[in-house]
């Protein structure tokens, strides 16, 4: 009788009992495992914050993110993992620490590239405009009651940039970072749906069938690039610069993703560089990120009126980014005679590449032979880097 | 309250205003930057096609062949991901 | 003169001439070293770990790892680092802290195919049989006057499995972490001779040669697979819910094998975080695993009966598990019609996939048509989760 | 000591009931999980061809195709260890 | 009006304005980026430098080294992350720890060959001269005022050996880190350019005109190897041991170098550990090696006389070696029948493979059928060795 | 100072001998090793075959085939980086 007792004490049943909701929470994972596996929303991260969630849920498996307090934050590495657990010893190290979104930003960087936005560099500027989510729902937040770097943490979900609203979230608002790091992930997985239901509402078929080649047929650019390779080599230096001189707090997230690209663009003299940023330390960075930031999903902290907030307010921050962008475009085509197609504004977002694959599926609905993916791209590079000054912003007053 | 709101408006003149001065300078930096480096660039035909081959250091034509032949072996599903040189 | 005499003291002459049993260690590094390049004991493991040996042995290096105390417990990262070495500093990093036998068993989770299991799920329960040898060392140990943790850990050597006898080591008797580690790795090489051995007397010819093909075709199961994709995607889940529920403790060990498996069996979508975890984090963490177990075996803590004693234990173990799983079969055998040949019993140990090639071979030398390989992967596949949460069990009762 | 002894005979029990227990659990929700799927998997022959190439992305033709040429030109020694197919 | 103060107040202007000399450093960062991607110098290591002295360089990004204080010694990892970045918190846990060079020796080693050394062993005895050139600077920067420790580390410049001179920098003076590796590196990258100048004013045409292979011909060796796998083998242990015991202080760097060696010379049985240690740990390491060396030239630290007397003094350490090498060889020659070519002194330097080109280059010049690549290789190898024990010397006798 | 500088010659010296004592005795004892080897070593021209082809595992003449192979689809500008065996 005592055995059975005592192995009763080992399962978690007891610690389930007490705490019903850590049954809610393994369903939320289960339907998170769901979204990235079943419906393919953005694999790469959901499945690792789905299992973490599932990880974390398990009472007595210590693999929970403990909620930062004044003691934990002193505690050394091995101080944390043997009380807390190997999770926590991830999580205030990679994390709490503000390290591993830099990292992924330096992949990012190493996987990107800035032909695109180059050969249409008068189409970045609209990358700024799609930018306006963040900044209109960090308002409604505060009126409804949000902390300023609370509502900035959930105002950077309009951004549509993974990384970028993690790092905001660590820095302004760290208590948030579950439910704003599933929010991100999980509308950046819905852009397929979301641009074209805010396409559908703002943008006229005549606008729509603009087709860009042929404007620039007509109103041909005076720049042509002789040098590409020489070209993306200086670019991310003096994009460095800009950026950096203008936001430093910035830079963490900037500079990363330009050396990334720098050591990219070099080519084989870099090759090692390259592969390390774009795959080693992206990849292992992945699976540490979605794996701890999945674990500070528990009960306690999840279930609560602000994450529903949370997953309200970012979609109207990505609405809103998006009606932004092609706001900026209709005041540009008012103006001159170069027309734009406003599609270009939508993918302003970010969200690289999927917002210009959307983009450009929707101006070939209407116009078989308007492919603008080449264009759409330019904006939506422009959009990380404006994201990413926008969390800078937000962070160098707030924080 | 009301001066939280009024920091939030603040915060929306500033942040808009500085993305869109900074995606205003990437145009305009970015624009003398092709102009400068035009300006240096050996006759463009050559160049050009150095400069494509030197992402991946392997010439188009190499690609094409090695990307044909592949296709033609898995019928079109298997893809080159990467061509790598060793040094010599 | 002075400087013959300074030269002098820089040299390890001194200290060896004191402590001549370094000389021992310095040989067993050479004969473990030979072990693993020459006689191809895994050599993934005993390579690394040999070589950490002979580093540690070396007076003046400092590349040999401090038992612990209270004080070192308490230092930062810079600190252990700069007062004990880095050898001290990747310890009490990465394997003080439990880290990497969790990230490695992601990284079996990721090169684990739980096919065969599926198969023939049935044999799969014989994998818990093979656990008893854990359970009887331990009751040996504690007569031998071991104390219930220290021989718990020497105990887990009998799971034949090399992370989950580190991890029950460093939670529960540190200080046998060296002997535990070459133990468990050196059996686990043995497996080709160890099996041979417990099969010759337990095991009669005419039970030897029952073909579990024919008896499958006599008796044929009642479930086919019909979607073996989406089974194994689900399966995995579902196994993680069963053992955090009752055995929360073998969480970090369990947990991260079956997220291992779940991005492997995923497929493309989250490729890279299969290579991450199966290559990029498992290979390097491979290398400081080796590389420091090695360097916690000096002359002044593994040189003494303990050591032998483990030596010893973990035979016994080792044999006392093959014998339970084979037992296990047979007295299945007087109870159902469809027989099972009793080497799926024996391969119940864990040693994936090295236990099933060497139960095939026995098979076949009784009967060249005796394949029996898919089927002790099952059972064999099981003896990992079977160890795992074996040795949960004993955390979470002994910690 | 005997209390000690006491204690490991306690472990004895509790870790093999444990772990018989959660092998057979895993065995029945094995079965159960093999029957729920397959009630929901569509006609078997084509579904089992698309399992078995989701893991690579690579059709069993295809790898069988690449296989060969590869065996064929190193004389079985060299083999296949992985077909990586690029996103569009 | 307040909103365009509060603007200024983000950027980094007033900061510049300042502290003007910010923009030479920047200045110097767009000159090492064109040395390392114009001129490929050295690119691995010196784009990575160079941009980190770009991010380390733009105030208000917290991307700059904070020179060492007790107290920051003694911050958890996350303590420094939060107050001074993430650039400090990598350079305290990878670099201030002595963890990344030891870690690149383990790679350097997995990609060495010590073949061309064991065919042509006696020329390996020449890496001894080449270290000269260390210990004479080392003089002269003490009889300029340098204190003993910073002399040592200015020295080790002239072991042409990139990871041995910063993990000696880390160990005795590292306040100069940042000059010593950008004069290491730079050097190094100039090695075509420095060896030919001291070839020019030491040897001979004649002496550079001797045919080792015609050499090898009249006074034949009397040792060849049979079975060059197992040599390749055994010799990294044997390497070790007698390091090791003499200078035990070298073990971090030498038994790394050797542990990697020995992994890539078993051969598949150890590829695992060969990838991670030559690729995975490597790459990642020199990321993050480069970029927060970098990091830790800022104007305050960077621009003073001290800088100016490092990259002088390396030069000159660095011809010195080179000199050294080229004597030592004609000495020898002085006494011997078997005449050796003095170019191969002059690889004695390290530097590898580049000194053994360049060497093997000038032959030719002289004469057309002259390869000596593979003896050049022999003492360029062995120069390695010798600097890093040099190396354990210094340590030994400093820290 | 003048001890300082003492210290520094006392360095030369020590560094000096132990630089030149370690490489003597990686000589010495690199040359005893290969007459070990070789007197415990089969008959070489197999032997040394062996050897060379257990560095990645797969024979010479197997390399050379996928190599000219690749180098005529190629054009002689794509080399063979690696090949990896897997296991059975
Ligand atoms: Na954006
Ligand atoms: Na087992
Ligand atoms: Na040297």
């Amino acid at each position: 009788m005592e055995v059975l007792n005592k192995l009763y004490e080992m399962t978690a049943f007891g610690a389930i009992g007490e705490d019903p909701l850590t049954l809610v929470m393994l369903a939320l994972a289960l339907f998170l495992l769901y979204l990235g596996i079943g419906k393919r929303f953005e694999p790469l991260l959901l499945v690792p914050i789905a299992f973490g969630v599932l990880l974390a849920n398990f009472p007595g498996g210590h693999m929970s993110v403990t909620p930062s307090t004044e003691i934990i934050e002193h505690m050394t590495i091995l101080e944390i993992a043997k009380e807390h657990g190997i999770m926590n010893m991830l999580y205030y190290m990679l994390i709490k620490t503000g390290l591993l979104p830099p990292l992924i930003f330096m992949g990012v960087g190493a996987m990107t590239d800035f032909g695109p936005m180059l050969r249409n560099l008068k189409l970045a500027f609209f990358g700024a405009a799609a930018q306006i989510g963040i900044f209109t729902v960090l308002i409604s937040a505060v009126a409804l009651g949000f902390s300023l770097k609370e509502a900035a943490a959930l105002g950077i979900i309009g951004g549509a940039d993974g990384p970028t609203a993690i790092y905001t979230a660590i820095k302004l608002a760290p208590h948030l970072l579950g439910p704003i790091a599933i929010a991100a992930y999980s509308y950046m997985a819905l852009v397929p749906v979301i641009i074209p239901l805010v396409v559908k509402y703002t943008i006229s078929e005549k606008e729509l069938k603009i087709n860009m080649k042929e404007q620039d047929k007509l109103y041909p650019s005076k720049v042509k690039i002789k040098d590409l390779h020489r070209t993306k080599i200086i670019f991310p230096i003096v994009l460095c610069a800009i950026v950096s001189i203008l936001v430093p707090s910035s830079v963490p997230l900037v500079g990363m993703l330009l050396f990334g690209n720098l050591i990219k663009e070099i080519g084989s003299d870099t090759n090692r560089l390259m592969v390390a940023a774009s795959e080693t330390i992206m990849n292992a960075a992945t699976i540490f990120l979605g794996l701890t930031v999945g674990a500070t999903m528990t009960a306690a902290t999840f279930l609560d009126k602000t994450t529903l907030l949370i997953i309200l307010g970012g979609f109207i921050a990505f609405a809103i980014s998006i009606f932004g962008g092609i706001m900026a475009v209709k005041v540009h085509n008012l103006f001159s005679k170069k027309k734009i197609n406003p599609l270009i504004g939508a993918t302003g977002l970010s969200a690289v590449p999927m917002a210009s694959r959307v983009a450009n599926d929707i101006a070939l609905k209407y116009d078989s032979k308007n492919h603008l993916l080449q264009y759409a791209m330019s904006s939506n590079i422009s959009g990380v880097i404006g994201s990413a000054v926008a969390a800078g912003v937000l962070i160098s007053f707030l924080s | 309250m009301e001066s939280t709101l009024g920091n939030a408006l603040v915060l929306l003149a500033i942040g808009m205003i500085t993305v869109f001065l900074i995606l205003a300078l990437v145009v305009i930096s970015g624009n003398i930057l092709i102009k400068i480096v035009n300006k240096y660039a050996p006759e463009p035909t050559k160049k050009l096609t150095r400069a494509s081959r030197s992402a991946t250091g392997t010439a188009p034509e190499v690609i094409a062949a090695i990307t044909a032949v592949v296709e033609t072996v898995t019928g079109g599903h298997g893809k080159v991901e990467r061509i790598n040189k060793i040094d010599k």
